[in-house]
């Protein structure tokens, strides 16, 4: 896949940071106003999908290698996963917001553990999603079968 | 002790063999002493139960809802006696299999081999003392499979006529089970007071649940011990099986547990003398099985093919003489149960020897072996006289005692089965005068007749193998010469009280062993001596048969035994039934099977693998689902 | 224990996700560590039963009905110890016979991902938790099923897929009606305002059916069966073994059970349904397995068979409660039970067995086998346990529950219930008779020759099935056992909206 | 009668699903279906607007989740919150369901859950989307596996498997 012209790809280029903070800004602020893990990886996958349809597959594939987006994909996961695992160790039971006592309301460092499996969850989704999408766009007909019987 | 003496006779083999199926093969002689010793001490026990009785033993096992499961061991004098003989041929069977190398490839099958051996004893071991009908059907269950298990071990076709064998008497133990359970509901009234215990129930035959009872157990009973319409598992497995299977099981085994659970239903578990017509279809069972079973026998061409339906012809003396109900007709039954087992397993070990020594079981191919295996000649002739019913051998007694059986009906009762009696005794003795037939044939062209050219360097078979044929075919005389001191005085005379009541006298008539053993050893003296004089007399003249100069070949010269019987099987009429018969259609598995795959199909069409079908299906059931809990509610 | 009750979930779920950083180099730390994940479980599972302890955890320590909780009770500890005893064989199993396949960690990853949703559907407290579970396992079978990626593996997934979606869309509709009318989705909670609302309203009526049905689908019942005798037999054996052998069954007849039991309670409408549902089953899967020329479709199709066994102990269970008998109530749901859970084992041995053969000849196709029985010995041995188990065959497991089943029909007074057990139980026969008569016994085709078992773990996990079907048997019979694994669960379903009260606490 | 449009809905899923061929149209329709019932459980937790006073909405200036923080809050003050317990039964009220203290006051509590929209279905939709998003990408991933097999859509001339 060649990509589309300059303008196009000048343009994703530098959109592309803004959505990526955007994403960010959404997952962290999570706790705070609506929006959170999932929506903010939505986002974060589709500043990946805008480049990959802008320059073409193997220019995100450099930048953003599968192995690597499977392995962030994974980590996002047990990093979840582990949240909820400390929160045994260090409060009363899974999913424990062993955190809470930090912080003060309505700030940016607030709300226990929720802003860190926010964080977990949105790389998680971000990972995934573009994994999925990158995926389903590297199908072809008669691509050679890597699986074997 | 006294309590463990029933206790070891059941599960002594049953854990042994258990834990053998599941050892590697290459054990196979530790599993022969093993085998060996245990079928010793099961005799053993056997024999002391028998002349001692036993205590019950009771071990209840579980509690789910009001039934009990529970294990009653009790030694009943029927159970007792049949007990004595089945040991017995366990043992025998287990001296024969021990050198002989019929079981296919020993290597493979060793394990399953002895193992489903020692699972047969100790299971049938179980049925004849249990007193508890669930208990009697896990055991009668484990029979059958070990009954699978000893098929499947022989060659080629094996595993078919096992499968065959386990599907029908799958079946009927289906059935059994059924029957046992309808008899728990019919027990009582009251449901606190129902009982599986055998002793205990006496059910009279008079409304549609326990009659309905009594044909499930019934259908179980005939098809265990292969009797019309059931019997055709017995022909396949006998021409696939191994010789001392089929010795073992459909022979003698199995015939016990069918007759000993027909006994028990139609004398402790049902009154069956309220419904004439019961009796009536008992005896028409018999009396079919006699003649129709012979009928196709006659025809055979396979050696161990026609012992098997003569197997399942022998099982209809047993039925008529159960039918009539006389004290005469059920101990000639019981009889002949014992006969038959005797004389057919040592069919069957010869028809082994003969085929494990020439590679053959069609009977055009044998010949002549009279001079190269005398002494299976000679065992095998005794058992064919003795099948055949011919004085002084103890199959003429005991068929006698039912043809006595059948006459003292007659006058005893009355009834449509007391007013058939001639059809009765008509099919009794013409069934006798077929197997004598067919045995002339069987012995003609095995022993007899010229010796194939291909069986020049037969030998006989080793003395551990002719040794059970010996002592059966021993036995076979002194039932038959002796048949009032020993087996009617000792064995069978001291159960008939329980199976008949008190009243159970009756009378042999006139037929004096002794005497008639003297005339006939006389006879056969004065034909030797005939034969004798003519040997001395050294004027006969022995030349090859003329052939007009051509050189014939050995083999082409042989007249078999078969050929004359060619022309009863293209008898008009006759002929469409035997073509028809060999096509199976009158065999049940197969038309069954053929049932079950005009449904299967059918549905199989269904699942044509089309998605929107099945989506179909779903949305369908949705509805029915909503309109069933909607819709009542 | 009970501390430890989201480790049976939480535990898989990290593994799952560890797993595929192994990549392809760490194949073998990655099975050792799957094996090890399993085997824990097991063992947190044989404690969870052991124990009898029961009781609810709170997540996160939010308490109901705010939070959501984790239950447990007798029901889902025999169901977590069925889960990790088939899950154990299976993940022993794929150790060697994965080999074949490419991508062997993210399978094990699949694998994982699959229990975890499993133990999830079983010790969800909650009603939309359950679905969640339930669509982790679903989709992780789903997956599993194509794994091959050949033609008829991606067919037989699609199809799954597809009715199964439809399936989870009904439950995920009848999550959201029990919501709107009783304003909650603890299970406890609706269960108590069905109670005090005095019953089902129409609403509830219709999530009750949309219920059954989505369940029923889950578990296969004829007329929902379609996906299964396509999906379970293009899956590889390992995954076939569990999907046959305990996942229609926790995410089917569990949650069926769970819901029509404690949550909406029983009637005779249900009740009836279910039986004939039940029955249906046992009796067209039984006739279309005896047809089969694949094995492992043969298999499925007798799984269907099987699963109705089950639902029909539950279905009579819930006729007999309404109808005020209950101890026979709890005879037939102890049936029903007992043959779940051995069902679970021998239907697992047969597909890993199917799996031994596969691997030894290259086939699944009956008529192409013959006289294997030489050739593997021990394959033969544990088939043979297992297809009597099956049957039915007096000492092995599988007679024992039928037996409970047959005679809770009896005492119930439905013979003919009785006999249709009877004769599919010999239908099952004949289909078993048939395998190994085209398998084991017979002449060995040329082909075959080199035909050789292979040893080591697969060998391992189908002897171990295979004691735990001649020891299954003795459950019934050696007193204190089926006190201390069964009857718990049965008092589960017998108790009905005992559950309720168990989950809320007295004062609730 | 949004209830009755959304079963519509759910139908229109359903038919696609069962009548049409091509897969993908299929998935198509199970998706439609997973909206339907998405849309139900949004529509399950809707509340009609309700006219507040400037005392309530005084009230109510604080966002929402601090207000129904959990079991350990503490605000700015240092005070402990008061509880947030919602019942099991209908966790929307009307205004006929408020209950005043001893001022005359509602809680604040009530208030919220009089004037908010109920966030749990909303919730649930999230993980439903999620799920369905899930099972969307294995189902089409499935379907562009098999066309690469088959060489077709049509789900009828897709049958190996049968019987």
């Amino acid at each position: 896949m060649k990509g589309m012209t300059v303008i196009v790809k000048t343009i994703s280029s530098w959109v592309k940071v803004l959505i990526i903070l955007f994403g960010i800004y959404i997952i962290l602020f999570g706790h705070l106003t609506p929006g959170g893990g999932f929506a903010g990886g939505v986002i974060l996958a589709s500043s990946y999908v805008m480049l990959m349809l802008a320059f073409g597959r193997e220019f995100v594939q450099k930048d953003l290698p599968l192995s690597l987006d499977s392995k962030l994909d994974c980590l996002g996961a047990v990093a979840f996963a582990m949240i909820a695992v400390l929160g045994y160790v260090f409060g009363k039971s899974f999913f424990d917001n062993f955190l809470s006592q930090f912080g003060r309301h309505l700030r940016l460092i607030s709300s226990g553990t929720i802003p860190l499996s926010n964080i977990a969850i949105g790389l998680k989704v971000g990972a995934s999603l573009f994994l999925v999408i990158f995926i389903l766009s590297t199908f072809r007909r008669d691509s050679s079968d890597d699986k074997q019987e | 002790m006294e309590k463990s003496i029933l206790c070891i006779p059941v599960f002594l083999p049953l854990i042994i063999g258990f834990v053998m199926l599941l050892l590697p093969n290459r054990l196979s002689s530790l599993f022969r002493v093993l085998t060996l010793i245990i079928s010793v001490i099961t005799f053993v026990l056997g024999i002391i139960i028998f002349t001692s009785g036993g205590t019950n033993v009771t071990w209840s096992i579980v509690q789910l809802g009001e039934i009990k499961l529970e294990l009653l061991l009790t030694a009943t004098p029927l159970g007792n006696f049949m007990l004595l003989f089945a040991m017995g041929f366990g043992l025998l069977i287990t001296l024969y299999s021990l050198k002989s190398r019929s079981l296919g490839d020993d290597r493979d099958n060793a394990n399953i081999y002895y193992g489903a051996t020692l699972l047969t004893i100790g299971g049938s071991a179980g049925i004849l003392l249990s007193n508890h009908l669930l208990a009697l059907l896990i055991f009668w269950e484990i029979v059958t499979v070990s009954l699978y298990l000893l098929i499947s071990t022989g060659k080629d076709n094996s595993n078919f006529a096992a499968t065959k064998s386990f599907a029908m008497i799958g079946a009927s133990d289906a059935a059994f089970m059924l029957g046992v359970f309808l008899v728990w509901v019919c027990s009582n009234e009251n449901i606190a007071e129902r009982t599986l215990v055998i002793s205990s129930i006496s059910l009279p035959t008079d409304s549609v649940l326990p009659v309905i009872a009594f044909l499930l157990l019934l259908l179980a009973a005939i098809t265990k011990a292969g009797a019309m319409p059931l019997h055709t598992w017995v022909p396949t497995s006998g021409e696939y099986a191994p010789a001392s299977v089929m010795a073992l099981l459909p022979a003698a085994i199995d015939k016990l547990l069918g007759i000993y659970l027909l006994l028990i239903i139609v004398k402790k578990i049902f009154i069956i003398e309220t419904a004439a017509t019961l009796n009536l279809l008992l005896a028409i069972i018999g009396a079919a099985t006699i003649i129709i079973a012979v009928m196709i026998a006659m025809v055979q061409h396979n050696l161990k093919k026609l012992l098997s339906y003569h197997a399942v012809s022998q099982v209809g003396y047993m039925i008529l003489g159960i039918a009539t109900g006389t004290p005469i007709g059920i101990a000639g039954g019981i009889f002949h149960l014992v006969n038959n087992a005797i004389y057919k397993s040592c069919l069957f070990l010869c028809g082994g020897a003969v085929e494990q020594q020439t590679g053959t079981a069609d009977l055009e191919e044998l010949g002549g072996l009279g001079k190269k295996m005398p002494w299976t000649f000679a065992t095998c002739l005794i058992a064919a006289l003795s099948i055949s019913g011919i004085p002084p051998f103890n199959g003429f007694v005991s068929k006698w005692m039912i043809y006595q059986g059948v006459i003292d009906m007659a006058s005893g009762q009355a009834g449509t089965i007391a007013g058939l009696w001639p059809v009765w005794l008509v099919a009794a003795m013409f069934g006798s005068a077929l197997t004598l037939a067919s045995f002339v044939k069987l012995i003609h062209s095995m022993f007899l007749s010229r010796l194939p050219s291909g069986l020049k360097n037969t030998r006989e078979v080793s003395a551990l193998q002719i040794i059970p044929m010996a002592i059966l075919a021993a036995l076979c005389v002194i039932f038959g010469i002796f048949y009032s001191q020993v087996p009617l005085q000792k064995l069978i005379n001291p159960l008939l009280p329980s199976l008949v009541g008190e009243n159970a006298e009756y009378k042999l008539s006139l037929w004096n062993a002794g005497l008639a053993t003297v005339l006939i050893a006389a006879g056969i003296g004065i034909g030797v001596l005939i034969w004798l004089i003519g040997r001395l007399s050294d004027k006969i003249r022995i030349v090859p048969t003329w052939t007009c100069g051509e050189i014939q070949e050995n083999d082409k010269m042989i007249v078999p035994g078969t050929h004359f019987y060619k022309t009863v099987s293209s008898m008009d009429g006759l002929k469409q039934l035997y073509t028809g018969q060999s096509k199976g259609y009158f065999d049940i598995y197969d038309q069954g099977g053929r049932l079950a795959m005009a449904l299967t199909g059918f549905l199989r069409w269904l699942h044509s693998g089309m998605l929107p079908m099945y989506l179909t299906w779903l949305t369908l059931g949705l509805l029915i689902v909503l309109f069933v809990v909607c819709g009542i509610l | 224990m009970i501390g430890l009750l989201p480790a049976f979930v939480v535990i898989p779920l990290i593994a799952a996700f560890i797993l595929p950083l192994f990549g392809k180099k760490g194949k073998d730390a990655a099975t050792i560590l799957a094996n090890a994940v399993i085997l824990l479980l097991l063992v947190l599972a044989v404690v969870a039963v052991y124990s009898g302890k029961q009781g609810i955890y709170e997540i996160g320590d939010w308490s109901i009905p705010l939070g959501i909780n984790l239950v447990l009770d007798g029901l889902s500890a025999l169901m977590l110890l069925a889960i990790a005893t088939v899950a154990t064989a299976a993940m022993l199993f794929s150790a060697r016979y994965m080999e074949q396949y490419t991508a062997k960690a993210k399978y094990l990853s699949l694998f994982l991902l699959m229990v975890a949703g499993m133990n999830g559907v079983v010790l969800s407290g909650d009603i939309f938790n359950l679905f969640v579970f339930l669509e982790i396992a679903s989709l992780a079978s789903y997956a599993l099923v194509g794994f091959g990626c050949g033609h008829e593996e991606l067919e037989a997934s699609f199809k799954y897929m597809v009715l199964g979606s439809v399936g989870s869309i009904f439950i995920l509709f009848s999550v959201g009606l029990v919501y709107g009318h009783t304003g909650t989705l603890n299970m406890a909670y609706i269960s108590q305002t069905i109670q005090n609302n005095g019953g089902l309203n129409a609403g509830l009526t219709f999530a009750l059916a949309l219920f059954i049905v989505g369940f029923g689908l889950k578990a296969a019942l004829v007329p929902f069966h379609a996906w299964l005798p396509d999906a379970h037999p293009s899956a590889p054996a390992p995954i076939s073994a569990m999907l046959s052998g305990i996942l229609i069954k926790t995410l089917g007849v569990y949650a069926l059970s769970r819901v029509v039991f404690n949550i909406f309670g029983v009637s005779q409408a249900t009740g009836w349904l279910i039986i004939v549902l039940g029955l249906i089953s046992m009796i067209i899967g039984a006739f279309l397995a005896i047809g089969q020329e694949d094995l492992k479709r043969l298999m499925a199709y007798s799984s269907i068979s099987q699963i109705g066994y089950v639902v029909l102990g539950i279905g009579l269970g819930a006729a007999l409660i309404q109808k005020g008998e209950d101890k026979l109530a709890s005879l037939a749901i102890l049936g029903g039970l007992f043959h779940l859970v051995n069902h679970a084992v021998y239907k697992s041995l047969l597909f890993l067995n199917s799996g031994s053969i596969e691997m030894a000849t290259g086939t699944r196709r009956l008529e192409q086998m013959g006289g294997l029985a030489a050739k593997l010995p021990y394959t033969r041995a544990t088939c043979a346990v297992a297809s009597a188990s099956i049957v039915g065959i007096p000492p092995f497991s599988g007679f024992w529950s039928k037996l409970i089943l047959i005679i809770a029909a009896i005492l119930a007074g439905y013979y003919w219930i009785a006999a249709i057990i009877v004769f599919v139980s010999l239908c099952t026969l004949i289909m078993y008779l048939k395998v190994h008569r085209y398998v084991f016994l017979g002449q060995l085709p040329e082909k075959l020759q080199n035909a050789r078992e292979n040893k080591g773990t697969m060998l391992f996990a189908m002897a171990f099935l295979a004691c735990l079907c001649i020891l299954m048997g003795l459950l019934v019979i050696i007193p204190g056992l089926k006190e201390a694994v069964l009857d718990p669960a049965v008092k589960v379903l017998t108790g009905g909206f005992e559950y309720s009260r168990f989950v809320i606490g007295p004062g609730g | 009668m949004p209830y009755a449009l959304c079963f519509l809905l759910f139908m229109i899923g359903l038919y696609c699903a069962v009548v049409k061929k091509n897969m993908v149209k299929i998935v198509i329709g199970i998706m439609v279906m997973e909206y339907a019932v998405n849309l139900f459980l949004i529509m399950l937790g809707y509340q009609a607007p309700v006219q507040l006073t400037k005392s309530e909405k005084q009230l109510l200036s604080t966002t929402p989740i601090a207000a129904g923080q959990g079991p350990v809050v503490s605000d700015e003050t240092g005070q402990t919150e008061e509880k947030l317990s919602v019942p099991s039964v209908a966790p929307i009220l009307s205004r006929e369901d408020l209950i005043e203290d001893e001022n005359g006051q509602v809680k604040i509590s009530q208030l919220f859950r009089m004037t908010t929209v109920d966030p749990l279905p909303q919730a649930l939709v999230l993980t439903a989307i999620v799920i369905s998003l899930g099972s969307l990408a294995l189902m089409i991933s499935i379907c562009i596996r098999t066309y690469e097999k088959y060489g077709t859509f049509d789900i009828t001339e897709i049958r190996r498997l049968k019987g």
